[in-house]
């Protein structure tokens, strides 16, 4: 047996063994959380990167669960853009692992319950990511909703509460819209396998059953105008589950709705109900911005940015059916350089957090010489946020705006640009308080280079993504519609 | 023959059930309305048990049924008892007919 | 087939508790409604044709779902008694005429569906359940089919017990001041409920029954059990059946907890050795699953009791 | 009118019904409980479109996701329960602060 | 795997890798920066004059990375990229010296040396860009790595002007994107190709192509500082002398026109340009952009303020030459390129000075401070002579071949235009000089530091101004020389003419 076709039977066991049975151990014995946090999270990274090998070597992966292939059974899937997810998920994950250790170092240990359930949260994910079944997916959005509230819940102190519960409230609601929807899908089709239906489903119930499933995952990505739990949720939990929240579990919503739409619904209905998505991304675009840009808190200001960077997703998904590949990968390289540079954002946040004893933005006067490292990772993070190149928000920023101006929407065009001002202005709102003189000591002593590395690396491959554009972008495609396409076209 | 019994014992278990309702609903307090409530949940449910059974006429059956009642009787007279006692703590006075 | 008029009165019945329910001004008079329509609910599956899904929403939906809602109403702040009355205002009226569009739709479409409607996985699943290793279809579907939903369920249930326990135990601080009477009743009563809990999982290998009614079941003991006896110095109860009180605290509670779902686990991770993931060889099936069952009806009827706990104890959930 | 759509509309309205008394009734215990009618009558929709007439069994499939979909709504009723009650006790209230963050 | 793939990529990396390796540096450690400085500096220098060698062999250089099918980064060698880049490594070197000599004593020098070495670095990218998107990637790190430069003294007023040309870069560089976007989506691959790359594209739209030009040049004058997009400029001059001499003469203003003469010549094409009717209106903004920077320059009594509207009006001076069919004006642009570069370095190397060593700032502080810095003085008056036009300085060769350039495409009034200009510069630089030279010291200095050893200030400030002057002059008396700047600029406007 070659070491393919191992990992060809075995990914599942891979992408959900090791966080399982982690998180359960670490639920168990309190005492092992940490070593298991810090072991899993490894393991978790090592694999999902020989997975992104098999699958750019080897082609997308099928797996029926219990073996038996749907309908009757759960089939998992395994292609190009799933892995990048699983990539995304794994790298914030471990460098929020790493941070973890430090950042809850300054109150001890980490509080009880937090190992459990960020191996939950991973597993959870991943299960998401490769899950080709919409009930099975249904429970996989709980799981992942249900941890995440969990980890909110740690930040303690009253607001972190109502965030959290607030949270849980609204992701209930948006879930059971979303079970509604594949209520009906199975009702009128008898299956809830997404290749099959696919391949079988039209009408309107298809249509009224998408509609459902999309307003659940509208709410639970945190869209304009749904995104009022977001920045107090993202804002009031723990550091490193801040990153994770943001860098993935919103995004993960967004990944489900690229399904839907672009393998489920046909392109007529597609090309109907899409220009919702268009507008309500654009006019999250512009709010998140301007109210970063008005933030007093470093972490509230990265959450509004989450909903202002998440607003581009949903500007993308309408260009998408036409333009398929460039806005495909575009969306996967967004998705992915955010992830990571949000994640290093709030990790450095976290840092700041810790060593200057709050966030407010206008306290951090003189940071670049207290901490030079995380202002490095606030610079990096940016230069991805805003699309400067040569980043991964750069490529991404790039291939829609072709995939746009090639359709003419120029409309997305003004967003896309306008975006980009906004968060360069309010991403250097901060980096010019950091190069202030306002701190005459030198680097701040005892801050664990631990806790800032991480960050550092996530940041550093956000930007690095740019030069790594070409391969992630035909990874993206492996196993999507648009395979085969070519990346960026020239208008006729 | 058993049917005929049957339905007897069942129409006199509605009757009682019928009476229960009727006090809860009348009775001036809480103390008088558990006394009716009682009556229906024990004699009650035992004619009805006792009339599906000669129904049935299956001894397996009439077994259950028996199970049935004994354990609502247990529950229902326990909560009773709960109910009347929290009551006394709380300081709800019995009814005195002016 | 259409509906009679019992059918109109209980859906008719069904929607009208729901309204009154959710927009009663007296706070208790919802919850108390509340385990009626659950109850109701129940009388519904049975009707089409869905016993296991009565036995379940009656013991988890109306039963542990309506003592979680009762016991949170004894603990409310003084001042969160009261209903608040409606959001009125622009944005509730728009939610509302939006809402009634989208039932008219989705009814729309659902009489739109009635003729032609597929039919299911029922065939599939009745010619495969010879190979599934049990004989009721629902408990097939569960555990084998569908497997992999159920494990991440037991997932979904751990994390939530381990939600609401964080900080605190199973709490006895309830049955101070139980009565004499109660704990008699309890003391034959809880036996008798473990009993029926072994059936019903042994059951549901044929029939309406299985891991989910019996763990409520047990929860059910469980609950009853903490609720009669007083705590002891250490907060542990101190008079019961000792097994109980040891069963109940710190790491065995824990491991109670996970023991269905790290069985379930490690039966699929094991399985992927010679087939996928959870796939049981030829013969295993069915002892497989009663193995995963029984783990499985303990860890649920632990994490409900937790659940219960958490809401009713004494202790603050999730305090540090 | 069939015994199938009767049931599975009637899921629909209460569906609704939770939905808008999640959106509009402030008490937090109100929000739980349009939750779980909500919920109901989602299931009510599965098992109403699963109906197989004449009192065969439903359709097993959405019986078991129905029965997954209990477990996962009195999981999340009780975490929200517990949240909820914490909130009470630290607020004196129990009800979501107001829907402005802070900056 | 050849030195012909390579150079272009080590060139960039001798000061990028120095330039990251400095963040590292703990400040105390003088030496190893000073050597990872000057040892980058030294090896560029080498390496450029290798390529330059190559190129007049007639070799070509190109590195090549492909982010995406189709939109590689590509940097390479031709006879336009070689007269930047030999600019901004000799310039560099010799900043290098003076920054280390101006900065040594101030904090947080390892943050300012690492993004000196990332600007220098970003210069070098865009002088080798081989197509639009790696001009742009390069264009907008510039940005990025100036910003810090620009906001070093941490002063509210430096912040101030950090966020100015913050919202003024951005905006533009968004521009620019989208301009390079949609002529992307139109042709294809943007490689610069001399004589012009949409020449081989018949049929497009030309409206879509004159708004495409417009967003182009648009995000380049910003930077460019072409009127009405200059407010930035005056603003930046709050950074460190240094800072301040790079930005104005290598790095930012020169990226923007250098990006001017891109669009224009490799990617429209100078004919096709005209022929678009576009460069008329250039010339004018250029024209007006000329005077305009020249009047504002009058009316300023900081010294280095009145530097930076000289430079406002200075750099449109290559705008010009662009704008103006035909090669000789093309000649005087591409060679003003160079000599504006030398002179203005010169001149803030100079203020730099002053302010350093005698803490003078004003115009009005300057009287007699000929007698007390002598060397210095006279290396700015070489700058200011040769700004004016005054031969055979550097200036008067550029001016020169701009007005044959006018008037040779029968455009008169350019020689109007230099005429004004260089009589503005005379109006704005020769009280400078009568002050310097011929006034007494009316007070004592305002600050003045002990004296460094045999010099009139420190030999690291005293001697890059001198050089610069020097090779202000070289390059006016010896400007038929073989290897002159004059003789560059003539064999670009060859090719570019397809001459």
């Amino acid at each position: 047996m070659n070491p393919g076709d191992w990992l060809a039977h075995w990914w599942p066991g891979l992408l959900l063994g090791p966080a399982l049975l982690g998180g359960a151990l670490a639920f168990v014995w309190p005492r092992l959380g940490f070593a298991l946090g810090q072991g899993v999270a490894l393991l978790n990274a090592l694999a999902a990167v020989l997975l992104v090998w098999r699958v750019a070597v080897g082609g997308p992966l099928a797996h029926a669960a219990g073996g038996w292939p749907a309908p009757l059974g759960i089939g998992l899937r395994l292609d190009g853009l799933a892995v990048l997810m699983v990539l995304a998920a794994a790298l914030v994950a471990w460098a929020g692992a790493l941070n973890a250790r430090s950042y809850f170092r300054a109150h001890g240990q980490a509080p009880e319950g937090f190992w459990p359930l960020w191996l939950f949260l991973m597993a959870a994910l991943n299960g998401l990511f490769i899950s080709a079944d919409l009930f099975n997916l249904y429970v996989m959005l709980e799981l992942t909703g249900l941890a995440a509230v969990g980890l909110v819940v740690l930040g303690g102190g009253t607001d972190s509460l109502a965030a959290a519960l607030r949270y849980l409230l609204v992701g209930l609601g948006g879930s059971l819209c979303y079970l509604l929807g594949v209520g009906l899908m199975y009702g009128a089709y008898g299956t809830v396998d997404l290749p099959l239906l696919a391949s079988q489903a039209s009408g309107p119930a298809l249509g009224a059953a998408l509609a459902l499933m999309t307003a659940g995952l509208f709410f639970k990505a945190g869209i304009f105008p749904f995104h009022f739990w977001l920045p107090p949720a993202h804002g009031g939990a723990p550091a490193p589950v801040s990153a994770m929240l943001s860098a993935l579990v919103v995004e993960a919503a967004f990944y489900l709705l690229m399904r839907l739409w672009l393998e489920l619904a046909p392109l007529s209905l597609a090309e109907l109900a899409l220009p919702v998505s268009g507008v309500l991304g654009s006019a999250a675009v512009v709010w998140g911005a301007v109210n970063a840009l008005r933030a007093e808190r470093l972490k509230l200001m990265i959450a509004y940015s989450t909903v202002s960077q998440l607003g581009y997703l949903f500007l993308a998904l309408p260009l998408m059916p036409l333009a398929g590949a460039a806005i495909w990968s575009g969306a996967a390289l967004l998705v992915l350089s955010h992830a990571l540079a949000k994640g290093a954002l709030f990790l450095g946040a976290g840092t700041v957090l810790n060593v200057v004893g709050h966030d407010r933005i206008r306290g951090l006067n003189g940071l670049a010489q207290r901490l030079p490292l995380t202002v490095a990772v606030f610079v990096l993070a940016a230069v991805s946020l805003i699309g400067l190149p040569p980043s991964g928000g750069f490529l991404a920023k790039w291939l829609l705006l072709n995939g746009a101006i090639a359709q003419g929407q120029w409309w997305a065009v003004a967003v896309l640009l306008v975006g980009s001002v906004l968060a360069g202005a309010y991403m250097f709102r901060v980096l010019g308080r950091c190069f202030t003189y306002g701190h005459t000591g030198g680097r701040e002593p005892g801050v664990a280079l631990a806790a800032q590395w991480p960050a550092f690396g996530l940041a550093a491959a956000a930007v690095a993504l740019g030069l790594a554009g070409s391969w992630v972008g035909a990874l993206a495609l492996a196993g999507s519609p648009f395979e085969g396409d070519a990346l960026l076209g020239v208008a006729p | 023959m058993f049917d005929a019994l049957g339905l007897i014992f069942a129409a006199a278990g509605v009757a009682l059930f019928v009476a229960g309702t009727a006090g809860l609903l009348r009775f001036p307090d809480l103390y008088t309305r558990l006394h009716a409530l009682t009556k229906a949940d024990t004699l009650g449910l035992g004619l009805v048990c006792v009339g599906a059974a000669l129904h049935w006429g299956d001894p397996l059956i009439a077994l259950k049924l028996g199970l049935i009642w004994l354990l609502v009787m247990a529950s229902s007279t326990v909560l009773a008892h709960l109910i009347a006692r929290a009551a006394r703590r709380d300081g709800v006075r019995p009814w005195e007919a002016e | 087939m259409t509906a009679s008029a019992l059918d109109f009165v209980l859906a008719g019945g069904l929607v009208a508790l729901g309204a009154v329910l959710l927009f009663s001004h007296d706070l208790f008079r919802s919850l108390v409604l509340f385990v009626v329509y659950g109850l109701l609910m129940a009388v519904v599956w049975v009707r089409l044709g869905a016993p296991d899904l009565a036995l379940a929403e009656a013991a988890v939906g109306a039963g542990v779902t309506g003592a979680l809602m009762l016991a949170a109403w004894h603990r409310l702040p003084a001042a969160g008694r009261r209903a608040e009355g409606v959001v009125s205002g622009p944005w509730a009226l728009l939610s509302g005429v939006a809402l009634a569009g989208v039932a008219a739709a989705l009814i729309g479409v659902l009489a739109g569906l009635d003729a032609q409607r597929e039919g299911g996985l029922q065939q599939q699943v009745l010619a495969r359940l010879p190979e599934s290793g049990v004989e009721s279809p629902v408990t097939a579907v569960l555990l084998n089919f569908r497997g992999y939903d159920t494990f991440l369920e037991l997932g979904v249930l751990l994390l939530a017990a381990l939600l609401v326990r964080l900080g605190g135990g199973a709490d006895f601080g309830l049955g101070a001041k139980s009565s004499s009477v109660l704990r008699g009743l309890a003391d034959w009563l809880a036996p008798l409920l473990v009993l029926t809990a072994g059936y019903l999982l042994w059951r549901g290998g044929h029939a309406p029954g299985g891991a989910f009614q019996a763990g409520a079941l047990l929860a059910g003991a469980g609950i009853l059990l903490a609720l009669v006896y007083p705590p002891g110095a250490d907060g542990r109860p101190a008079g019961g059946p000792r097994a109980f009180a040891r069963w109940t605290q710190g790491l065995r509670l824990r491991g109670l907890l996970s023991a269905g779902f790290l069985v379930f686990l490690g039966v699929a991770l094991a399985l992927l050795v010679g087939g996928n993931l959870l796939q049981y060889p030829a013969g295993w099936a069915g002892a497989l699953i009663l193995l995963i069952e029984a783990a499985a009806a303990l860890s649920i009827g632990a994490a409900l009791l937790v659940l219960f706990m958490g809401v009713a104890g004494g202790r603050e959930a999730g305090a540090p | 009118m069939t015994l199938s759509l009767l049931y599975a509309s009637a899921g629909v309205l209460l569906f609704c019904l939770g939905l808008f008394a999640l959106a509009v009734r402030p008490h937090l215990l109100h929000k739980i409980l349009a939750l779980n009618v909500a919920g109901a009558g989602a299931f009510l929709v599965y098992l109403g479109l699963a109906y197989r007439g004449g009192g065969a069994a439903a359709d097993p499939a959405p019986q078991a996701m129905v029965l997954t979909g209990i477990v996962v709504a009195v999981s999340t009723t009780a975490l929200a329960l517990a949240l909820a009650l914490r909130l009470g006790r630290a607020t004196g209230r129990m009800e979501l602060p107001d829907g402005s963050a802070d900056r | 795997m050849t030195l012909e793939n390579w150079l272009p990529a080590l060139i960039l990396l001798s000061s990028l890798l120095p330039g990251l390796l400095i963040f590292f540096l703990a400040e105390e450690r003088h030496k190893t920066r000073t050597i990872l400085n000057l040892g980058g500096a030294l090896i560029k220098v080498a390496l450029v004059l290798v390529m330059v060698g190559g190129v007049f062999a007639g070799r070509s250089y190109e590195s090549r990375l492909t982010l995406l099918p189709g939109m590689d980064l590509v940097l390479n060698a031709d006879a336009l990229s070689v007269l930047l880049v030999t600019l901004s490594a000799g310039l560099w070197l010799v900043t290098t010296v003076y920054a280390i000599g101006y900065l040594e004593d101030s904090p947080h020098r390892s943050r300012f040396f690492g993004f000196f070495s990332l600007c220098v670095t970003s210069a070098m990218g865009v002088a080798m860009a081989g197509n639009m998107l790696t001009f742009l990637m390069f264009f907008e790190l510039l940005t990025l790595s100036t910003y810090p430069l620009v906001v070093h003294r941490g002063t509210p007023e430096a912040r101030r002007a950090g966020r100015i040309y913050l919202a003024y870069t951005l905006i533009g560089g968004a521009a620019l994107l989208l301009g390079v976007v949609w002529l992307r989506v139109l042709v294809g691959p943007l490689d610069f190709t001399e004589t012009g790359l949409l020449a081989d594209h018949a049929g497009l739209d030309p409206n879509a192509l004159r708004f495409i030009f417009i967003l182009l040049v648009g995000g380049m004058a910003v930077k460019a500082a072409l009127v009405p997009l200059h407010g930035w400029l005056p603003q930046a001059m709050v950074a460190p002398a240094p800072v301040s001499a790079l930005l104005h003469a290598v790095a930012v203003v020169k990226a923007g026109a250098f990006g001017i003469v891109r669009v224009v010549y490799d990617v429209y094409g100078v004919e096709f340009s005209a022929e678009l009717g576009l460069l008329a209106p250039l010339a004018a903004v250029a024209a007006v952009t000329i005077v305009y920077g020249s009047v504002r320059a009058l009316y300023q009594d900081s010294l280095k303020k009145r530097l930076a509207f000289s430079t406002v009006s200075q750099v449109s001076y290559i705008v010009l030459g662009t704008a103006i069919l035909g090669p000789v004006a093309s000649v005087g642009g591409m060679v003003h390129l160079v000599h504006q570069g030398l002179m203005k370095i010169t001149l803030f190397f100079c203020a730099g000075n002053l302010a350093e060593t005698l803490g003078i700032h004003r115009v009005q502080e300057m009287n007699g401070v000929g007698r007390r810095m002598p060397y210095t003085m006279a290396a700015f008056t070489i700058g200011a002579l040769g700004m004016i036009g005054v031969p055979p300085l550097a200036g008067f060769v550029s001016k020169w071949y701009l007005a044959a350039g006018g008037l040779d495409a029968g455009q008169g009034w350019v020689v109007f235009v230099l005429m004004a200009s260089s009589l503005l510069n005379a109006g704005y630089f020769l009280p400078i000089l009568y002050r310097a030279w011929f006034l007494p010291a009316s007070v004592p200095w305002p600050r003045e530091r002990a004296m460094p050893g045999r010099f009139e200030t420190h030999w690291m400030l005293l001697w890059p101004p001198v050089i610069t002057a020097v090779l202000v002059v070289l390059a006016g008396v010896l400007a038929a020389a073989p290897f002159s700047p004059l003789e560059w600029a003539q064999l670009i406007a060859r090719r570019e003419y397809g001459l």
